[in-house]
């Protein structure tokens, strides 16, 4: 076992650990404090796997905005004065599908032969992520940009208060 | 040496306990941190094949870059849409909005 | 000669012009319905002459189409229209005609100041064009097609008075009764077609009589055929319509349901002989005891009615009969013979029978009696009638019934011969009744005697034409008779199956039936005379008996009970099965059965976000499972 | 001469845009362009009928095509043609339609509810018919023919009448539920039959002609012609799958319930016909025995059932379905006198049971009830529809010189001659049983005195009269002079293989 | 990608929405006098010259940088798509003006959808063909919850919005595998790999796949991804409900065809009958359901359900013919269902009802709304003379040319249950006495749009000629040279 394998499994605990958190925490803030830990250790998976570039990303956006976000929204749901959601009799049926793809993907990621399989992770220069990114990705980035815009304008007008509110 | 399989085996327990949340839990924004996770798992996925199949276009950089931006953007509407349901109806529970069923 | 399709043509062309035009006619154009019928009545001589003449220039026998039209063709299927003249149509021709003739003048009194005078004589008229062409026609199809115009026409006339619920009731059981014979006559026809490829009978003829048929196939072709016969001849067991087919004017009943209609049954049998004897015996035994069944059934019948009209119609079934035994014993000269004699003197009793409803507007014996002396021309000529069906020599009817009763005796064994000379007793022992408590002695109902009264010319001088031949038609028998009218000889030389029957007097046979006759008469003079107390006498100690007789045997009553029971029971329980099973639970219920579907599905769509989310996971792994498990080629 | 046929089509349906045209508030415009349009319509008709040439051979004549989809998708040259033609089959009952559309026309005139509405739906409806006659491509053969079920619906639903009969009732829009609902069922079965044909014949095209020359392997052929047999049954009426039709007459208006019966219904005999004999006769062969069953079932059960109906047109829709089932047998016999005599019972019974429904429709526009053990004796008071009534009657129960008679006699002869005694016997049976339930109508409807109730009722309108003088006049045509139908008829039928 | 070719010009369209977009979202801004309802006519201008300007291209094969073509197959959606955004501009005025709030964003939103949409359509590789989807569907997410204050509107768009995210997860995870095994994402790429696949890709392609069809399922609305169908179309305002109807629908149809033929033609009879499966689960639940319904847009719903598996015959069947037979319905399925929806909104703007109940006696207060509505639903039911007969029947004898006969006479049954309950309104319609007798005032510009939809209804069931041979150049040009010179030969 390298050491990067040790690392891995390290991170990778700290993921599941995170991800398992913010699926049973019973209290809502305990789950978004799961789940920026989840975020974070998978941003140092990505560093692992040579993209420091998007674990940038990652920290920038997720640990950044996206947390905030959700927490802001949590207080403005006042969550907390509210009885504690139960988990529905559907949790059984939800573990059985959940068991279900995990061992199928599993089995289905394990068994295959990738080609060009190596054990080597390359490491993808920053300067040629940027530049596939605004020369032959041009087109999607624009297009996120829309999206970017649309979420923007949906997220203004359905939460801003109206008159009479 | 990490083999390929340690991130995507990671990956796919990774997007099934997001989808066991999804299923599982009963508030919104719950629901839609499972999802997030789900989007974290693909991201690995993605990052892992390009880092170690395809270097040359690494495509699979560029896709995890868009899902995380979609991602974040998919969280600031939906709480939008949560909020929404929260002024207009005093919870932000799943189950108690079936007014359409049937 | 080649005109005769002028015969049927006239009438045809006299109903179209009053169904059209009638209202508007003066007398509502009855004149030209006798006119035309009279038309017919005087072509039929040129024919006739056309006829004996070839006869007399080649003793071989006359055969011949007069004309024929071309009406379906095509390849594998021929259909023409023609008709065909030769003895036996001649016979038939010459009743019809003449009896129409007869009637319509009489009708011209009897039926005045009817509602819908008009309509009757153009009904009369279609018949008379559709009787003659049934007479003429060379084929089967066209004689079918004629024999079911007859049976409409026979539908109006009985219904004609329609406004009486018996009347429209007698005229449906009329209609289907003979329609369920005619289903048999189809058939048969068909069958004989299959083989022969031909609807024309002199053909049908020839190729039966040269073995062209499996001979159990002809035997049960023929009984088909003759089923026609019985439904239209009132054969047991269907002869349950004539007696109640005297609800129509009586001057139709002496036409349609004496000396026309219900003989096309013995005249389809008499032509298509040949074929009956190509069959198997067997289908001639069936023609005979069918025969005599209805003879003594009918004969019985008679002693109980009590409606004038119906006891001549239960004579007219047992006249029948005894054609149709005349014809199961393979003799065409006998049947043909009192079919000829039959339509003159039945006719005169039903114009008989007509003057006295006229005169007295009752039709029960019961009612009657003591018109003897208001009404001497019908009394005379009624008497005359009675006299002829009874076979009292030297009447028409007493040349017929010995030609009837010489072929049984050859041809029958004696229990037959006994039989038939039973109903000869019978017979004479009903007409006397009938005479006796219609004419004679004090008047049951006083006030309708005193009105009675002799008709007028119109009703009294058709009485007297027929009474003629009545009196003299059976003289043709005799070779001189014939000779001297310029046939080759007598009816038995003219109308034969194999060869010419020349006229024997049976002076034993003669004898016999004149002394049962004579026997029957008396008898019914004791019994009936006077308050009739014999009579009343009998019926009481005979109770039961007299009961069965009035009763028809119950088989009006059985057929009634079978028809509600049986066949519209089956057609509740069809009707219900068709709505409740067919309807209800196949079709409505399979589209309840999709609504159900729907309504057990819908619930699927909970309304809970979790439960969709869980529907699509669900709906991913299993799709991803399915196409591991089955496509992986490991 | 191929305009004619054009414009058989094209005649309705500019009449029905005429419709719409006009403004709801002058029916009697409407009624004059219904009228113009349907005498236009029975003229050519009748020409078409009268001018048809015999020429054996091909067995189409007048044919105009049009190619309207080709060359694209899985279609190769004339893959859909607007393919026109008649032959000696679709003839006669061309001038059927013509005949039954003008007497429809004359019964309609009184219609006061939306009488636009009805006249467009009618008409399109009559389109939808001529277009399945002539034809001969087989998707618009398709087309057309839903074409002619589509306005029933609304035709009944909306002009319709519900009717209670104590134990049970059966609205109108069930009724024209029922209808729409098992004839589009059928319709799916055609559709497969379709599909399955033309991929097997693989031509790329739906042009019949040229179906009809390919030789199918035997085994598609037999599962094949259910499909047909069936889906166009429904329309036929063939039993078990005909109770959409004394239901759907029960609820439709008059000039419907003619067209319905007189016309559509044929529509499905003739179906199986063209497409089912005509495509696939070796399947037909195999599965005659079958049709002939569910013919002789439909025929003495549909006899059955008037016997006790009490209401006038389920009496008269139930011996739809016996007659219909005359027309099935026929087709059964797989022989030319048989397949003759069905076409032409086509026609009987068009003109015949359109008679029948326009003198229920008279009397019931008046009585406002059909049931015949109430009433009595209204000869007297209506004499000339009693006449009608007695002789559309007769014509169904097969009395000789009218039109029945000559159908049914083919039919009979060529079950005979097909060896089919039992079905000749029993189809001759159901003949009589029909008398028997014709003639109890006419007694008791007819006959006997009068009900006082009823000595208001007058005669039928001079337009029903001139619609049942047309039909008569049809009925008496074929009746007494049949050879123009049957050489027509046998001209194509002849030629077509499989058929003995 | 060297040498990649950048020709910002061949998307003039996309940016003539966008920045229409922008102007209706100024106007509304800075000049509101203008008024709510004329904003709608002016932005359906932008996406109709749009579809206008995306002429130029025809019979042209190029591409954008390797990730859009512009060929017959994109502009015909372009010209499609733009007219159903035309369409669903023009249809809203009224609607909005009467319930909306934020009217520029409203149809800048629509806008969007259509830019959206395109590129979905256009995408010749995955990224950008999900990055097009995902536009689509937070536009549609958005517009689904515009009534603020509508609780239904609101939880419409909540369950959209989730299960949208919850199935992109599915597809984009399933993206990643096929990633992973091809190393590419372009179509042509990933079809290449496939055509000559190993058993040591077996594993994760199959997963792929499997998650493919379920994210795409999702989009579409087959069974049983279809669940948060019948609410969004309900919950969402009445114009959203077509759109979503007509474009969401559209575009995930063009994605998948053109992904499925492009990139997965070689594992056609693996996927296959997994396809057929869904497609019969999908419209007998559509169509035994719709019957249960009572709310006019639910119905539609689900009978657009009904008809998603109709159109996944075509997928099932795959064939140079049954593409074409495909985007042929889904043409004049779109088209008609325009049609009943524009109808249903004139009547709601109206009347402010949507139960089928409530459309009682419309057949004597509107009567040409009535028989509008009344063609469209049954053109929806297949009915000849209108364009659902034609085309449902060359779709099914498309599926029928494959060996999918069972499938076709399937659908063929289905489409005859849908008969049904389309006549259930039809019947409401012209048989129910109307509650009150006015007359409904005439909308001149609605009737208009309402005609020219139904004009369209009848043109593709009466004359398909002009617009199948266009479908057919269209998918001919997405189906690589071999699969097109083998359709040449072929009858």
């Amino acid at each position: 076992m390298t050491y990067e394998e040790v690392i891995f499994y390290f991170v990778a605990a700290l993921v599941i650990a995170g991800a398992l958190g913010v699926v049973v925490a019973k209290n809502i803030i305990h789950s978004a404090l799961f789940l920026i830990l989840a975020l974070m250790a998978v941003a140092a998976l990505f560093i692992l796997l040579a993209a420091e570039f998007l674990a940038i990303v990652q920290v920038m956006v997720y640990g950044g905005a996206v947390t905030i976000l959700i927490l802001f929204a949590m207080m403005l749901t006042r969550v907390r004065d509210l009885p504690a959601p139960r988990d529905g009799a559907q949790k059984p049926f939800a573990a059985l599908a959940a068991i279900a793809f995990g061992i199928t993907s599993t089995i289905a990621v394990t068994s295959t032969q990738f080609p060009g399989e190596s054990d080597k992770i390359n490491v993808i220069a920053f300067d040629s992520v940027s530049d596939a990114l605004f020369t032959v990705w041009a087109l999607p980035f624009e297009i996120a940009s829309l999206v970017l815009i649309v979420a923007l304008m949906g997220a203004i007008i359905l939460a801003r208060g109206e008159e009479g509110e | 040496m990490i083999p390929i399989n340690n991130f995507l085996v990671l990956s796919s327990v990774l997007f099934s306990i997001g989808m066991y949340g999804v299923l599982a839990r009963r508030n919104a924004v719950l629901i839609l941190m499972s999802v997030e996770l789900m989007l974290q798992a693909v991201s690995i996925n993605f990052i892992t094949f390009a880092a170690y199949l395809d270097p040359e276009n690494f495509t699979g950089i560029i896709f995890a870059v868009f899902v995380i931006v979609i991602a974040a953007a998919e969280v600031g509407l939906a709480l939008a849409i949560v909020l929404r349901l929260f002024r207009n109806r005093q919870t932000a529970n799943v189950d108690e909005a079936d007014l359409m069923k049937w | 000669m080649e005109q005769a399709w002028l015969i049927p043509a006239i009438p045809a062309a006299a109903f179209v012009v009053l169904l059209i035009a009638g209202p508007y006619l003066p007398r509502r154009g009855d004149w030209l319905s006798i006119a035309a019928i009279g038309a017919s009545f005087v072509l039929f001589f040129p024919v006739l002459f056309d006829l004996v003449d070839a006869i007399n220039a080649d003793h071989e026998g006359f055969v011949g189409g007069v004309k024929s039209w071309e009406w379906i063709s095509f390849p594998g299927f021929e259909i023409d229209l023609g008709f065909f003249v030769d003895e036996i149509t001649i016979v038939m021709l010459v009743v019809v005609s003449f009896v129409a003739l007869m009637v319509q003048i009489y009708s011209v009194s009897y039926m005045h100041g009817d509602p819908r005078y008009g309509w009757y004589f153009a009904v009369m008229s279609l018949f008379a064009a559709s009787m003659l062409t049934l007479v003429l026609a060379d084929n089967l199809l066209l004689m079918y097609a004629a024999w079911e115009g007859v049976g409409f026409c026979s539908f109006l006339l009985i219904g004609f008075w329609w406004e009486k619920r018996s009347a429209a009731e007698a005229a449906k059981k009329a209609f289907v009764t003979t329609r369920i014979g005619d289903v048999g006559f189809l058939i048969g026809i068909i069958m004989l077609w299959r083989e022969a490829g031909t609807f024309n009978i002199q053909e049908i003829i020839h190729f039966a009589e040269n073995g062209g048929y499996d001979s159990t196939y002809l035997t049960a072709a023929v009984l088909f055929l003759f089923m026609g016969a019985i439904g239209k001849s009132g054969q047991f067991p269907l002869h349950v319509w004539l007696p109640d087919a005297m609800e129509g004017p009586t001057p139709v009943s002496a036409l349609i349901h004496a000396a026309t209609m219900v003989v096309a049954g013995v005249y389809m049998v008499a032509r298509m002989l040949p074929v009956f004897v190509a069959a198997d015996a067997v289908a001639l035994d069936v023609v005979t005891v069918l025969g005599l069944v209805t003879v003594l059934m009918s004969a019985t019948m008679g002693l109980a009615a009590t409606d004038i009209k119906r006891v001549i119609a239960y004579s007219t079934l047992n006249s029948l009969g005894f054609m149709f035994v005349a014809l199961g014993s393979q003799s065409v000269t006998a049947a043909m013979l009192y079919l000829f004699v039959h339509g003159f003197f039945k006719s005169l009793l039903f114009l008989g029978a007509g003057a006295v409803i006229h005169a007295t507007e009752k039709q029960d014996v019961n009612e009657l009696g003591g018109l003897a002396g208001k009404m001497p021309v019908t009394t005379l000529t009624f008497l005359l009638g009675v006299g002829a069906m009874v076979g009292i020599i030297p009447l028409s009817g007493f040349w017929a019934k010995d030609e009837v009763l010489t072929v049984t005796d050859s041809e029958q064994s004696v229990a037959i011969f006994a039989l038939v000379l039973i109903s000869v007793f019978i017979t004479a022992l009903y007409m006397t009744r009938l005479f006796i408590l219609t004419f004679l002695f004090e008047p049951k109902d006083r006030h309708a005697a005193d009105h009675a009264h002799e008709g007028g010319p119109l009703l009294t001088v058709p009485l007297i034409l027929l009474a003629i031949p009545t009196v003299i038609g059976g003289l043709v028998v005799f070779d001189s008779v014939g000779e001297a009218l310029g046939f080759p000889g007598g009816f038995g030389q003219f109308v034969w199956l194999e060869e010419p029957e020349k006229y024997k007097f049976h002076a034993d046979i003669a004898v016999m039936s004149s002394a049962v006759a004579v026997a029957g008469v008396v008898t019914g003079w004791i019994a009936w005379q006077g308050k009739a107390e014999l009579a009343t006498r009998v019926r009481n100690a005979m109770s039961p008996v007299a009961t069965l007789l009035s009763r028809r045997y119950y088989i009006d009553d059985i057929y009634q009970w079978g028809i509600n029971n049986i066949v519209l029971g089956v057609s509740t329980i069809i009707s219900w099965f068709d709505r409740v099973i067919v309807n209800d639970t196949g079709v409505d219920g399979s589209a309840g059965l999709s609504y159900f579907a729907g309504y057990e599905i819908k619930f699927t769509e909970t309304g809970r976000l979790p439960n969709y989310a869980l529907g699509i996971a669900a709906g991913v792994v299993i799709i991803g499972v399915l196409l591991l498990v089955f496509e992986v080629k490991i | 001469m191929e305009y004619v046929l054009l414009s058989l089509i094209v005649i309705p349906i500019a009449c029905a845009v005429l419709f719409v045209l006009v403004p709801s508030h002058y029916p009697q415009v409407t009624r004059y362009i219904a009228l113009t349009g349907g005498l236009a319509m029975f003229t050519l008709s009748a020409v078409v009928f009268f001018v048809y040439e015999f020429n054996g051979g091909s067995g189409l004549r007048y044919d105009l095509q049009w190619d309207w989809l080709e060359d694209v998708g899985f279609l190769g040259d004339h893959g859909i043609s607007f393919f026109l033609a008649v032959d000696g089959i679709a003839a006669p009952l061309v001038l059927l339609n013509g005949i039954v559309i003008l007497a429809g026309v004359f019964v309609s005139w009184n219609i006061t509810h939306r009488p636009k509405d009805f006249f467009v739906l009618l008409f399109l409806l009559v389109s939808g018919v001529y277009g399945v006659f002539i034809s001969q491509d087989l998707f618009f053969f398709f087309f057309w023919y839903e074409v002619a079920v589509l306005p029933m619906y609304l035709l009944i639903a909306v002009w319709g009448a519900s009717s209670d009969f104590g134990t049970f009732t059966r609205t109108k829009e069930y009724g024209a539920m029922k209808l729409t609902m098992m004839l589009v069922a059928g319709s799916v079965l055609i559709f497969v039959g379709i599909f399955a044909t033309f991929t097997e014949a693989g031509l790329g095209t739906f042009d019949m002609t040229e179906l009809r020359a390919v030789t199918y392997s035997e085994d598609f052929q037999k599962w094949c012609f259910p499909f047909f047999m069936v889906g166009f049954g429904v329309l036929a009426g063939m039993w078990p799958l005909h109770t959409w039709s004394p239901d759907g007459h029960v609820a439709a208006p008059t000039a419907v319930s003619m067209l319905h019966a007189g016309v559509l219904m044929k529509l499905g005999a003739f179906g199986i016909l063209r497409v089912g004999i005509q495509i696939l006769p070796d399947g037909a062969e195999f599965w005659s025995p079958v049709l002939m069953t569910v013919g002789v079932t439909g025929a003495l059960y549909g006899a059955t059932s008037a016997l006790t109906q009490r209401d006038l047109k389920y009496m008269v829709g139930y011996s739809s379905v016996s007659h219909m089932g005359f027309v099935l047998m026929g087709l059964a016999s797989m022989n030319t006198i048989g397949v003759t005599g069905s076409v032409l019972q086509m026609f009987a019974h068009g003109v015949m049971t359109a008679l029948m429904f326009t003198n229920v429709g008279a009397v019931y526009d008046q009585a406002h009830l059909r049931d015949m053990t109430k009433f009595g004796g209204i000869a007297r008071v209506m004499p000339r529809h009693a006449a009608f009534f007695t002789i559309a009657g007769l014509s169904s129960l097969g009395l000789p010189g009218l039109a029945g008679f000559v159908a049914e006699f083919h039919i009979f002869v060529g079950l005979f001659q097909a060896g089919y005694w039992w079905a000749g016997a029993a189809g001759i049976l159901a003949a009589a049983l029909t008398t028997t339930y014709i003639t109890r109508m006419i007694a008791r409807a007819y006959f006997g005195p009068l009900n006082e109730r009823w000595e208001g009722l007058k005669e039928m309108r001079i337009g029903e009269q001139a619609a049942a003088a047309l039909l008569i006049a049809g009925i008496l045509f074929m009746g007494l002079w049949p050879a123009p139908f049957v050489d027509r008829i046998t001209d194509t039928v002849q030629t077509i293989p499989g058929i003995g | 990608m060297t040498g990649t070719n950048l020709d910002w010009e061949l998307l003039a369209p996309e940016f003539i929405i966008a920045g229409w977009a922008l102007a209706v979202v100024l106007l509304d801004l800075f000049w509101g006098r203008l008024g709510k309802e004329p904003l709608g006519y002016v932005a359906a201008i932008g996406p109709l010259a749009a579809a206008g300007v995306s002429l130029i291209w025809v019979d042209d094969t190029r591409n954008f940088g390797g990730l859009i073509d512009i060929n017959d197959y994109t502009t015909l959606f372009r010209v499609f798509f733009g007219l159903i955004g035309g369409f669903a501009c023009i249809a809203s005025a009224r609607y909005v003006r009467q319930g909306l709030l934020h009217p520029g964003e409203y149809y800048a939103l629509i806008l969007m959808t259509v830019i959206g949409a395109t590129g979905m359509a256009a995408a010749r590789e995955l990224l950008t063909a999900y990055i097009s989807l995902e536009l689509l569907s937070f536009s549609l997410y958005v517009l689904t919850s515009y009534a603020k204050f509508d609780l239904r509107s609101n939880e419409g768009g909540l369950k959209y919005m989730l299960l949208g995210a919850f199935s992109s997860a599915f597809l984009l995870y399933g993206i990643g595998l096929m990633y992973g095994v091809t190393q590419t994402t372009h179509y042509d790429g990933i079809g290449e790999v496939l055509s000559g696949y190993t058993e040591d890709i077996e594993f994760a392609m199959y997963l792929g796949l499997a998650l493919i069809i379920g994210g795409l399922g999702f989009k579409v609305a087959a069974v049983p991804f279809h669940m948060y169908t019948p609410d969004a179309y309900e919950g969402a305002p009445l114009p959203v409900t077509a759109l979503i109807s007509a474009i969401s629908k559209a575009a995930a149809f063009a994605l998948m065809l053109k992904l499925f033929v492009q990139a997965f033609i070689p594992l056609i009879d693996d996927w296959r009958y997994f396809v057929a499966g869904i497609a019969v689960a999908t419209m007998a639940l559509g169509n035994l359901v719709a019957i249960q319904q009572s709310n006019i847009k639910r119905l539609l719903a689900y009978s657009s359900i009904g008809q998603v598996g109709y159109l996944l015959l075509g997928i099932a069947a795959l064939s140079p013919e049954s593409a074409s037979a495909l985007v042929l319905h889904m043409v004049g399925y779109v088209t008609t269902n325009l049609a009943a929806f524009v109808a249903i909104i004139v009547f709601y703007n109206w009347s402010g009802r949507e139960e089928i109940h409530e459309f009682r006696g419309l057949a004597e207060r509107a009567p040409y709304l009535a028989l509008s509505l009344t063609i469209a639903l049954f053109s929806l039911a297949g009915m000849p003379l209108f364009a659902g007969f034609a085309t449902k029947f060359i779709l099914f004898q498309a599926a029928a040319q494959e060996d999918l006969l069972w499938l076709a006479g399937i659908a063929a049954f289905f489409s005859f249950v849908s008969l049904y309950y389309y006549l259930v309104i039809i019947r409401e319609m012209y048989l129910g006495q109307p509650d009150e007798t006015t007359r409904f005032p005439t909308p001149w510009l609605e009737y208009a749009a309402l005609t020219v939809l139904v004009a369209g209804v009848f043109f593709v069931g009466l004359y398909p000629k002009p617009l199948f041979d266009a479908v057919e150049d269209s998918t001919d040009s997405i189906f690589p040279p071999a699969a097109e010179a083998q359709s040449v030969t072929q009858p």
